[in-house]
C-alpha cells in the first residue's frame, strides 16, 4: 500500500492542478443541495475525482475504490481544504449508504452500486422514517408483500434528504406482520425514479425544501433488492444508524473533503448583530455574545472528548448522545439570544431576512435542531437508559404480533 | 381570558369566532400572505360591525377615558383573533381611538373616532422611531410652529398597517414638551416605506416626515400635554397584544394537547410519556399565568388604577417570553412536521414573536418594571 | 346567628381592649415556630380570644366554638389585622387537624380535642411522611397490630411541623399488609409525649428546626384512638389533605388572622442588594429586578384565578397544583436572582449572613420551596393526568397486596 | 477530568485520595466548620508532601513559566479535592506559586518558593478590592516609592485563606502601572478582618493596608509590569476552581444516581421515572461538558495557548453555572432529606456555589469573552 505521505503528496498535486479553488468561506461550499445544479455539480465533481484517482480513497478495490486506509483519507481531506469538493454525496450517499451496502449488500449490490457512487454516476438517500411514525424508526407500516417473484411495495416515506436528486435508496418495510416489532423488517435497495414511486419535495419554515416524503403506490421491487436477510431488516438499519454516528461524529473514513454541506441558516456574529442594534455596549447584550461563543467553544471540546471516548472504547457508542443533546442546547440559546439582541429588528425591519430580520425567521426553525438526527427525547432516553443503566421506558409493542400494536390517530 | 364571561362577552366572542372561521379561516391567511397589504379593508368594515373598533369609544364622549367595560370586551375579541391569527389591525385602530379619546383639551375628532369605529377609517399608530427601542430616550420626530399650523420632521417605523392607514397618530417632540397629531396619508412630506414582515399577514412600514406641513386641527390634545395619553396608549397596546398572544398560545396548546393523545410511538401515545407529561404540566402552568396576568393587567388599565402600568408591563414581559416557550416546545412535541411550512405552527409561532418584539420587549418591560419601582 | 356586622362591631372593640398592637411588620408576627416560648405565647392568645368569646369562630358550638359562619371568621380576621393573633394555631392545629376530627372523629374525640384546643390548651401535629416515603403518602409502612384491646405502633414519621410543641397528632399506620396499599392503612387520634415515642428535630440548611422525625417503640394506643374505620385510614388523611389544599389556598374557615407564621427566610428587596452592591444601574440588574417583581405579581394573579375557578366550580380542585408549581418557580427565580445580583458578596462578606450572605444561605435551600407541600414532580403529575386528563403513571404497587411490594434500599 | 491520566497523574490521584479520605472525611470536614480557621497547617504540610503546592514549580527555575505538566496533575488533584469538599489553600498557594514563577525581572523569591512548595508557608492571595466585582477597572491600593522600599496603602477582600497565610501576594497600582508585592503577615499597617463565608471549612478575610512599608525585595517583578503575570494567576485560579467543582458536582450526581436506583417511590425506583431519568441526562451531559471544558481550559493555560484567557472564561462561566444546576436539581432529587443539615449535599453545594462567585461570575466571564473577541 502507498505510503500515507506519498499519497498526501500525490494529492496535493493534483488538487492543485484538477480542482477549482474556492473564493467563498469553506463552510458556504457544494451549495445547499436544494436546487438540481448543486446536485449536478457535485456529480461533475466527484466524476473529476474519479478521473484523477482520487475517488472512494478507503472503499475495496474490487468495488471501484482505491483501498487504502482511513487514514490516506484523512490526508487527503486535509489537501483538499479550499478546493471545491463534492461535499453534497458524503451523507448519505458515500458514508451511510455505500457504507451499509458494503457490509451487508450482495456482491452484486456492492459492485453495481458502489461502483456507481464512486464514479460520479449515482446519488443514494434513505427511505427510513415514516409520516406516523415520530422517533418510533422500528415502528414502519410501509409494507413489502411477496407476489412470486417479485415484492410489491406501499406505503409512504418522509424527511428522506434530496430524494429528488437521488438515483437509489435504501428503504426499510416491513414485509412480516405477525412479528414483533423489530423482527418483520426487510431493506431494500430500489431506484428512486421508478412507476408507483411519488416524491413530493417539504417546504420547512427555513424555506429548505431539501427534505422530501415519497408515496409507493404498488411499486414492483425485484427479488434481489433485499440487502440482507428478509425479515432482517434492522440489523441493516443498524448499521446505518451505526454509520450515521461515525459520519456526524467525524469517524467516517468515507467522508472526502472538510466541511459540512452549507445549510439555509442564520449568521451568528452576535457582536456584527449587536452593532447593527445599537446595543454593542449593553452589558447584558455583551454577556449574551460571550455566553453564545462559549457554548460554541465547550461543544468543540465536547465533542472532542467524547469522541475520543467513543473511539478508545472509554465510552460505549451511545454516548454519542450526549453531543448530540448538547448541540440541540447550543442551537436553542443561539436561536434565543438572536431574537433577544435583535430586538424588535427581528420581527419587522426594513432590510428584511437579509438584515437582523434573519434572527426572527431563524427562531421559526429553532427546534430544527433538536428533531433532525434523533429527536432530543430519544437521545435523553439513550443517555439515562444505555450511559447510566436506568430501566427502559416501557415499550407496548415489545415481543407482540405488529399487527397488534396500536398506531394512534395522527 | 376571564373564565366568567358577562353575556355581552359571550357574544363578541361567538360572533368574531364565527366571523373569522368563516371569512378568514387558516386557509385564507396563508392567501393573504402574498397579497402586499394583509388584509382587505371591506373585511376590516365588516368585522368593525361586530364591535372591534367601537369598543373602547365611551357613552359619554366627554368622559376623557376608554369605555373600562369595552377593554374587557375589547380582550376577548383580542385573544379570538390569536387563535385564528387574525389579520387586520386590531391594536393601531383601538390605540389611536384611546389616544383621541383620552387627550383633553384639543380640536374635536369625533368625526375621526366616528368613522374609525364603523371601520371606513383606518389609523397607524406611528410612535416607535427608527433605531431606537421601546420608550427609550427623548423623541427625535419634532413639531414646529409654524403660521397656519405645524411642520413635522423626523421618521417612525414599525408603524402597524401603514399602507392601509388613512390616518397616522404621529407623536412628535414640541417646544412645551411631547405632542401628538393626527396627520392623513397622503399629506405632502409624508412618504412611507414598507418594511419586511415575519408574521403572515401583518405588515409594517416606516412613515418618513420631511417638512409635514398640518394645521392646528389635527393636534391631538394639547402640544407638551401629550405624555399621559401615550402612556395610556402603550397600556392599551400592551394589553391587547397579549391578550391576542393569549390566544394563539391557547390555540397551539390546545391542538398539541390533542396531538400527544392521538400519536402513538412504541405503541403508547406520547400522553402517557412522563417526561412530556411533565412538559405539558408546565405548559399548562404558564398558559394560565398568562391569562391570569393578561386580565388582571386589562381590569387595571380599565379601571385606570394606580398600578395598571405596571401591571401593563408585568403582562407584557411574562406573556411575550412565555408564550414563544410554550410554542415552541409544541412545535418540539409535533416533531419534524412542526418546522414544516405546511403545518399550521408557524403562523402562530410568527405572531407571538412579533407580539413578544413589538411595544416592548420582556427585557424593556422588565426595566420598566424596576423604573417603575423606584419612582 | 348573630349578623356579620353586628358581630364585626364588636370583634374590632374587643380587640382594642384584648390584644396587643403589632409594632413588627405583620409578616413577622407569631415567630418563626422553632421556640418554645413562641408556641407558650400562641397558647396564651388563644386562651386570651378564649376567654373573649371569639375562638373557634366556625366551629360547632357542642364542640366549643361559636357555631358561625366563615363570613364571620373572615370579618373577624379582617379586623384582628394589626394585631398581635396566634397565627402558629392554624397551620395545622384548626385549619387541618381539628377540620378533620371534625369531618371524620368520634363524638368524643370531637368534643373533647377540638374544645381543647379552641381553648388554647392543646396543639396537634401530623403524622403522615415517612423517611423512606418520599412523594407517595400512600406507601406508609409505620405499622399499628392489635393486641387485644389496644394497637401497638411502631415505625418513623418525618417533617411533622412542631411536633415538639404539640400535644396530639393524627398518625397513620399500616393495619393490614395483605391489602393493596390504600386499603390497608388506618387512622390514630394519639398523645405526642408517651412513652415510646422519641422526637427528634431536624435542622435544616437555613437553620430552622421546625421539622421533627418521630420514632415509635411500641406505643400503646387505646381502641378509641382510631379515627373513622380501621382500614380505613387512607379516607381521613384525604381529608386532611383537602384541609391542607383549602388552608394554603386561603379558603379555610378555620384560620383566624392575617398573614402567614413567618419563616426563616431571605429578604427580596433587590432593589436595596443591587444599591448596597454598587449595582442599582446595571441594565441586566434591572431587569432582573423586573423581572423578579413581574413573577411575584402574575403569582398573586394566577392565585386568584385559580382559587376563583375552584371555588365556583369551574375548575376541579387538582387545579390547586397549577399555583403550587408556580408557587415554586417564582422561589426558584428569586434564588437565582439573589445570587447573581449579590454576586461574591453572596458567598462571603464581612456583613455575614444579615448581609449580601443571606442570598448565598437562602440559595441553599432553594428547593425547599418545590420539595415542601407535595413536589413540584407530584404537581406536574396531578396537572398533566387529572387537568389535562393524561395517562396514568403505572404504579407498581397497584391492586398487589402491600406486603410484595418492593421497597427499595433507601 | 481527563479520561487518559498519565501513570503520574493516576498516582497523584490515588495518594490524593487516600489522604483526604483518611484525614479529612466529610465528618472530620463537618468538625472543621466551627475551627476559626477551617484548616489545620500539620495537615496542609503533610498533604503538600503529596505534591500539592509543589507542581507548578518548573524544573528549571529561570523558564520563567509555570510547569504546564504540573497543572495538568493539579487539577487531578483539585478534582479530588472537590470530591471530598477538602478544606486548604490549594488555589490562593498555587496561584501565588504562579506569580512568583512568572513575574521576571524582580527580586528573589526563590526561598519562598520552597516554603510554599513544602507547605511550610501558605500565601494568600490578595487581588479582589472591596466594592469591586472581577477585574473591573483599575487598583485602588497604590504602591508608592519611599527612600527605602514602598509604601502600601489600600485594602483587599475575598482573601481566602487570610487568617493563615504567612505572606499576602497584593497587586497595587505604582506610577509604572500595575505591580505586585510579597507581604509578610505581621508587617506594620496590614491587618486581617475575618469574613463571613458560605463554604464550610474555607476562611476568608479582608486585608487592610495603612501604610505598610516593605523593602524593595518583596517587590515580586517590575513595578508596572504586573499584568502578563495577573493575567496569568487568573487562568491559573479558574482552571483550579473550575477543577475543583467539576469534582463537587461529579460526586454530587453520582451518589445522586445511586440514590435514584435506591429509592423506590409507588413500587418503582425513582430511575424509573421518565421525567427524572430526562433530568439526569441533562445532568451527565453537563458534567461532561464540564469536564470537557476545565481539562481544555487546563490545556491551553498549561501551553500559554494564545486563547487561554478565552478558554479560561468559558471554562469558568460553563462551570460556574451549570454545576450549581445540577447539584440543586440532586437536592431535588433527594427531597427533604435534600435540604437538611444533616445531609452531605450542602456541603457540596456550599463550595460549588463560593466557586461559582469568587474570581470571576459566570456573567463577569461572560463579559470577558466579548470582550477578548474585540481584542
Amino acid at each position: 500500500m502507498e505510503s500515507v505521505e506519498s499519497f498526501r503528496a500525490r494529492a496535493r498535486e493534483w488538487l492543485a492542478s484538477a480542482l477549482p479553488r474556492l473564493g467563498a468561506p469553506a463552510a458556504d461550499q457544494g451549495g445547499a443541495g436544494d436546487d438540481d445544479e448543486d446536485w449536478d455539480r457535485a456529480r461533475e465533481l466527484q466524476q473529476r475525482l474519479h478521473a484523477g484517482g482520487f475517488a472512494g480513497i478507503a472503499f475495496p478495490a474490487e468495488y471501484g475504490g482505491l483501498g487504502l486506509a482511513g487514514e490516506h483519507q484523512k490526508a487527503f481531506t486535509e489537501e483538499s481544504a479550499g478546493y471545491e469538493m463534492p461535499l453534497l454525496l458524503n451523507v448519505p450517499t458515500f458514508s451511510i449508504c455505500a457504507a451499509t451496502i458494503l457490509d451487508c449488500g450482495t456482491e452484486e449490490q456492492k459492485r453495481d452500486r458502489i461502483a456507481a457512487a464512486i464514479r460520479g454516476d449515482e446519488v443514494f438517500v434513505q427511505f427510513l422514517s415514516e409520516p406516523r411514525g415520530g422517533s418510533d424508526l422500528a415502528g414502519v407500516i410501509t409494507r413489502a408483500e411477496r407476489d412470486g417473484d417479485v415484492w410489491v411495495l406501499n406505503g409512504a416515506k418522509i424527511w428522506s434528504s434530496s430524494a429528488y436528486a437521488a438515483d437509489w435508496a435504501l428503504c426499510l418495510a416491513r414485509t412480516d406482520w405477525t412479528a414483533p416489532k423489530h423482527r418483520g423488517l426487510t431493506m431494500f435497495l430500489m431506484k428512486v425514479h421508478q412507476p408507483g414511486v411519488t416524491i413530493r419535495r417539504i417546504r420547512q419554515v427555513n424555506g429548505s425544501t431539501e427534505f422530501c416524503e415519497e408515496f409507493f403506490d404498488d411499486v414492483i421491487l425485484p427479488a434481489d433488492a433485499v440487502v440482507g436477510e428478509v425479515n432482517g431488516g434492522w440489523a441493516v438499519a443498524s448499521r446505518q444508524l451505526f454509520h450515521e454516528r461515525m459520519a456526524v461524529g467525524g469517524g467516517s473514513p468515507y467522508v472526502s473533503g472538510q466541511g459540512q454541506r452549507s445549510r439555509i441558516g442564520v449568521s451568528r456574529d452576535f457582536l456584527a448583530l449587536a452593532r447593527s442594534a445599537g446595543r454593542a455596549a449593553d452589558p447584558r447584550v455583551r454577556e449574551l455574545i460571550g455566553e453564545s461563543r462559549a457554548m460554541h467553544r465547550v461543544h468543540e471540546q465536547l465533542i472532542d472528548r467524547i469522541s475520543g471516548a467513543i473511539a478508545s472504547g472509554q465510552m460505549p457508542g451511545p454516548a454519542g448522545s450526549i453531543t448530540r443533546l448538547f448541540h440541540a442546547e447550543v442551537e436553542w440559546k443561539d436561536a434565543d439570544i438572536g431574537v433577544e439582541i435583535a430586538g424588535s429588528a427581528a420581527v419587522t425591519d426594513p432590510l428584511g431576512a437579509a438584515g437582523p430580520g434573519q434572527y426572527g425567521q431563524h427562531f421559526l426553525s429553532r427546534q430544527s435542531s433538536s428533531l433532525g438526527g434523533g429527536s432530543t427525547e430519544m437521545a435523553r432516553n439513550i443517555i439515562s437508559e444505555r450511559l447510566l443503566g436506568m430501566p427502559r421506558e416501557f415499550a407496548a409493542d415489545r415481543d407482540v404480533p405488529f399487527s397488534e400494536v396500536r398506531q394512534g390517530r395522527s | 381570558m376571564d373564565l366568567d364571561l358577562s353575556p355581552d362577552q359571550k357574544l363578541f366572542r361567538s360572533t368574531t369566532k364565527k366571523f373569522l372561521e368563516s371569512e378568514t379561516p387558516l386557509e385564507r391567511v396563508r392567501e393573504l400572505a402574498a397579497a402586499p397589504q394583509g388584509f382587505d379593508r371591506d373585511w376590516w368594515e365588516r368585522g368593525a360591525e361586530l364591535g372591534w373598533a367601537a369598543m373602547l369609544v365611551p357613552d359619554d364622549p366627554g368622559a376623557g377615558r376608554i369605555s373600562g367595560e369595552g377593554l374587557l370586551g375589547l380582550i376577548v375579541i383580542a385573544e379570538e383573533m390569536g387563535r385564528m391569527v387574525a389579520p387586520g389591525p386590531l391594536l393601531p385602530v383601538n390605540t389611536v381611538i384611546t389616544a383621541l379619546v383620552e387627550s383633553a383639551g384639543g380640536p374635536d375628532h369625533s368625526a375621526e373616532l366616528d368613522e374609525l369605529a364603523s371601520g371606513a377609517l383606518v389609523a397607524g399608530w406611528a410612535c416607535d422611531e427608527p433605531g431606537t427601542g421601546w420608550g427609550t430616550g427623548p423623541l427625535r420626530t419634532v413639531l414646529t410652529p409654524v403660521p397656519g399650523g405645524f411642520v413635522l420632521d423626523g421618521a417612525k417605523d414599525r408603524v402597524e398597517a401603514a399602507g392601509q392607514a388613512d390616518r397616522f397618530l404621529i407623536s412628535a417632540q414640541s417646544a412645551d414638551g411631547p405632542a401628538q397629531v393626527l396627520v392623513r396619508a397622503g399629506t405632502p412630506g409624508l412618504s412611507i416605506e414598507p418594511s419586511w414582515s415575519l408574521d403572515v399577514v401583518r405588515r409594517f412600514g416606516e412613515v418618513r416626515l420631511d417638512g409635514v406641513q398640518v394645521g392646528p386641527e389635527a393636534l391631538v390634545g394639547q402640544p407638551g400635554q401629550a405624555a399621559a395619553a401615550m402612556r395610556r396608549q402603550n397600556q392599551v397596546a400592551a394589553v391587547l397584544s397579549c391578550a391576542e398572544t393569549c390566544g394563539v398560545a391557547g390555540r397551539v396548546l390546545e391542538f398539541t394537547v390533542e396531538w400527544a393523545f392521538d400519536r402513538y410511538s412504541f405503541g403508547r401515545p406520547l400522553a402517557s410519556y412522563q417526561a412530556l407529561k411533565h412538559r405539558f404540566a408546565d405548559m399548562k402552568t404558564w398558559l394560565e399565568a398568562c391569562h391570569a396576568t393578561t386580565l388582571a393587567a386589562a381590569r387595571a388599565v380599565a379601571a385606570a388604577a394606580p398600578d395598571a402600568a405596571e401591571l401593563a408591563s408585568v403582562a407584557k414581559s411574562y406573556v411575550g417570553s412565555r408564550a414563544t416557550d410554550i410554542i415552541q416546545d409544541c412545535v418540539q412535541m409535533h416533531g419534524g412536521l412542526g418546522v414544516t411550512w405546511e403545518h399550521d405552527l408557524h403562523l402562530y409561532l410568527r405572531r407571538a414573536t412579533v407580539n413578544r418584539a413589538l411595544h416592548g420587549t420582556p427585557e424593556e418591560h422588565r426595566r420598566r418594571i424596576a423604573d417603575l419601582m423606584e419612582a
